[in-house]
């Protein structure tokens, strides 16, 4: 890893380029908040952001935000409302775009947030959905952000929070989900990608620092690899004063 | 009235209850702490996500049944104590019917609106349905049964004595929590006169019909945010994530802040609580109810 | 925008269109009016009770289907235009879907949220569901099939340039309608900086993201009442009730207040409106943003 | 009819009599709006009212209304919210009573104020339920508000917007209609009520100037009379001059 930014930052601006311009985008927390802050100030001035408790916003937050439920990102949103209303826009398939953060994904991006080791007397209880399974049923396209580690990135996951491309193409329009799935992964070491039909991620980038090898072997399935597989562009210095701006302690980002 | 006599009478065992319906800000901590020091039991919790207050309740001993989308802390990542019950039984098991944001609200205006259920598009394909039991699959689409909370507890801003509340900021899921619930406690930052609040009825959160208690318990919600009042208090969340980790640290952790604490005015006092109070004022312009 | 130019664009014939949301107050007649004046025919409309201006448009022949609760003249009785088209199809015949004001309400739900229906145990045993084709009885509960507007026209207090609007007072079906539209037109009493809007996001009616037009149009819901703003014009309900009785008389009312009339500010021109301006204005208190 | 009131005068009297203290009540418009006043101001200082546009109030508006959405009605009220807040409560089953006007009513209380002679081309096109289905289905118990004519009394309507009591006891149950139904009918001759399981409605008094048999000949079907039929209650001078703050010009009350 380059001295010059984190992982978790690399992350950020890779995921920042998944915003579009003019995107209503479901932010979450976390990492996202910051990509959405970069995308903002740099290719996509005029998305908006959508936060599942109830905020529209155009500009991020001009402060640190630990949630987003902080105060800061009230003062001065486009709307303060119930979930309900925002999830509203989501059923309603007008969310561009959403990110998730994943504990555990799978080769068809579904990813499991809930329980390793089964359900009764998990090996682990992990959080649950929070909105994670509403955004990966029903916005248009998804990008989940992961640690890469072997037992994170597995075959087949024991359970299904937030339903990816299920088990395989056409698993999501047999099913009934309305929104088209997940389109990335973007790792701390990678960036995957699925078809546009669905299906299997296979790996699109390495991040700088990492080799195709190594992302292999931290992968719990056999990973097909593109033929034009490349390097995921590093931060600008224009995105990392962005980033920290919003998070100038490297709360989020793993400087602190 | 006082927390305690709003808790002793109207939070008995084994309750349905509902917080943290606004998700991370406005998480009514006060209440939940004399909940614990009052040793209910049986406890069925109902909300979105409740950044740590339903994992002390359940590391307490305080619940048997998790009606919830996401239980953890938010900043900080997992909820040792729901873990600890989820995976080894400690302090005793618990139910868990896991929820996504948008069912738990579906399935709180079902039983607002007196529906027999709410039909959805959303959970299709997710395993939550199959773990829990009032989530159906029925041609094609999700049916959610009616959650009805016996009671929802809210703090917010402002209240005057007879319960009319103003609330604002993001209201994640509270008005379909407070419609649904049979009765509501509301915990205020600030007690005002009936004109303060009737002068604005749009922002009246719910109908005084359904509050059966308003208590007056500045700081509330510490050590979650609250709009015009406080910051969130990130280093509350950290120390007890990290306090969190063992049972006994939790232990600890409870004796300190909870147990060993006779009120929410004890909690509150002290330099480190004050430097959180929200120092830029951010006014709304009026609006006009002119009538004549 | 104009209000010729809104309509112009955003409402071609063939649409399905929901006004009067907020039952008897905030009615926007203005965009009515100019809906009558370009002549556009086949509208679907969509609301709860319109207190005249859904008579208006079917005695204007530019209705070919209401799904409503009620339609005629709230303080003085049955809606003339209504009755001639539906007992002798004059000008011509319309399509009645008859709904109850919560069945209306819950149809827009169900399109908001993206729900294939809305299950509820309210028009039970009324016939409204033997008539109704988008209403059906199963298993002893009645499914109401989502209505979606394609358009819905709201006229409120104060909006930004933007879309961002404040709304007050009583809000009917108002939130539902403008959520489960396809596109939203505000007409406002006032157009102000976004300054003045985001000092308070709770109160901004819908994400600017639904609105297509913002149209400055004082005096747009007249003779309706608008909170802090317009009283209501009974006499001028009355005089409308008294000459659509017949045709003849709608026609020459028609041409007096609609046809006849260039825009909303001719149409308020004149000391008669100018005295149903509010004269006692009543001030909300302010809340607190504050974030830091 | 006494030169000292009008019918109408009568009937809001009578149907204020109807609500109990402390209860919650659906409102309505026109007569119901002076009723509500009437009791507040006389013997349910403690009743609430809900208005279905959104609103809920404890004293009355103290300005004459010709609609529930006046302005005056919403300044000092206790609730500004949505219509489907509202009707929650109803279909809680918390809302005690309910007031429907009626263009016409049958023996088992059906209401009709959609469709005179079917509704297929009809003879009259009536406004339609409003809310009145929503209040005849869902609230505790509900009271009628009906000019008496023959042709408005009738055996049977032919078109049921508000359900009553069906075709008799036990078709509420029956059918699912979670609320109790009509308790009376307040009409311009007379009060007439209901048994307490449902059913038929009999005469239970008659209004001072008219007479049972008056009743009888403007009643569409054989109304049954009860033993201890009686006189409605004349307004007092109090119930009088608190109808004439709320509507000074008799608006609703036929002095206009």
């Amino acid at each position: 890893m380059s001295e010059d930014y984190t992982a978790q930052e690399l992350m950020v601006t890779a995921a920042a380029r998944e915003i579009r311009d003019g995107e209503l985008v479901f932010v979450g927390m976390r990492l996202p908040i910051l990509a959405y802050g970069v995308a903002r100030s740099s290719h996509a001035p005029s998305a908006r952001a959508l936060f599942e408790l109830g905020l529209m916003r155009d500009a991020p937050a001009p402060a640190f935000l630990a949630t987003m439920g902080d105060p800061p990102n009230v003062a001065g949103a486009l709307w303060a409302t119930r979930m309900s209303n925002v999830m509203a826009l989501l059923a309603q398939g007008i969310v561009d775009l959403g990110f998730i953060g994943g504990a555990e994904v799978d080769r068809f991006g579904n990813l499991n947030t809930s329980y390793i080791g089964g359900a009764i007397r998990p090996a682990t209880k992990l959080p649950g959905s929070g909105g994670g399974a509403d955004i990966a049923i029903l916005s248009r396209r998804w990008v989940a952000l992961m640690s890469h580690e072997r037992r994170r990135l597995v075959d087949r996951v024991s359970y299904v929070t937030s339903p990816g491309h299920g088990d395989g193409p056409g698993w999501r329009a047999r099913m009934g989900l309305s929104g088209g799935g997940p389109t990335a992964i973007v790792t701390t070491m990678a960036v995957l990608r699925f078809p546009d039909e669905g299906g299997e991620a296979y790996l699109a980038s390495v991040h700088p620092g990492h080799t195709v090898d190594e992302v292999l072997a931290e992968t719990g399935w056999d990973l097909a690899v593109a033929p034009d597989v490349g390097v995921t562009p590093e931060p600008s210095q224009q995105e990392l004063a962005e980033i920290r701006r919003l998070d100038p302690q490297g709360f989020w980002t793993g400087r602190r | 009235m006082s927390m305690a006599e709003a808790v002793d009478r109207f939070v008995p065992d084994g309750t349905q209850l509902a917080m943290g319906t606004c998700l991370e800000p406005a998480i009514p901590f006060a209440a939940g702490h004399e909940i614990i020091r009052q040793g209910r039991r049986g406890l069925t919790l109902i909300g979105p996500i409740s950044d740590s207050l339903f994992d002390q309740l359940i590391g307490a001993g305080c619940a048997e049944r998790v009606c919830a989308a996401w239980v953890g802390n938010v900043s900080e990542g997992l909820g040792h104590c729901y873990r600890r019950a989820a995976e080894r039984g400690e302090p005793h098991p618990i139910e868990i019917r896991d929820h996504s944001n948008f069912s738990i609200s579906l399935a709180l205006w079902a039983a607002a609106w007196g529906a027999p259920y709410m039909p959805t598009r959303t959970l299709l394909g997710s395993d939550i349905l199959t773990t829990n039991p009032d989530l159906e699959l029925v041609d094609g689409s999700v049916r959610i049964r009616p959650v009805q909370p016996d009671v929802a507890v809210f703090h917010v801003q402002r209240s005057d004595p007879a319960g009319r509340a103003h609330a604002w900021g993001p209201l994640g899921i509270t008005e379909e929590a407070g419609l649904a619930a049979r009765r509501v406690i509301i915990s205020c930052e600030e007690l005002v006169e009936p004109e303060v609040i009737l002068s604005d009825p749009n922002r009246i959160l719910l109908p005084e019909t359904k509050v059966v208690a308003v208590v007056h318990e500045p700081g509330g919600a510490h050590p979650s945010p609250l709009q015009g009042f406080w910051r969130r208090d990130h280093a509350a969340y950290r120390d007890y994530a990290a306090r969190s980790r063992t049972a006994e640290g939790f232990s600890d952790w409870l004796e300190e802040w909870v147990l060993g604490v006779s009120d929410r005015a004890a909690y509150m006092a002290g330099a480190s609580r004050a430097e959180l109070a929200v120092q830029r004022h951010l006014l709304s312009v009026p609006v006009d109810y002119g009538d004549e």
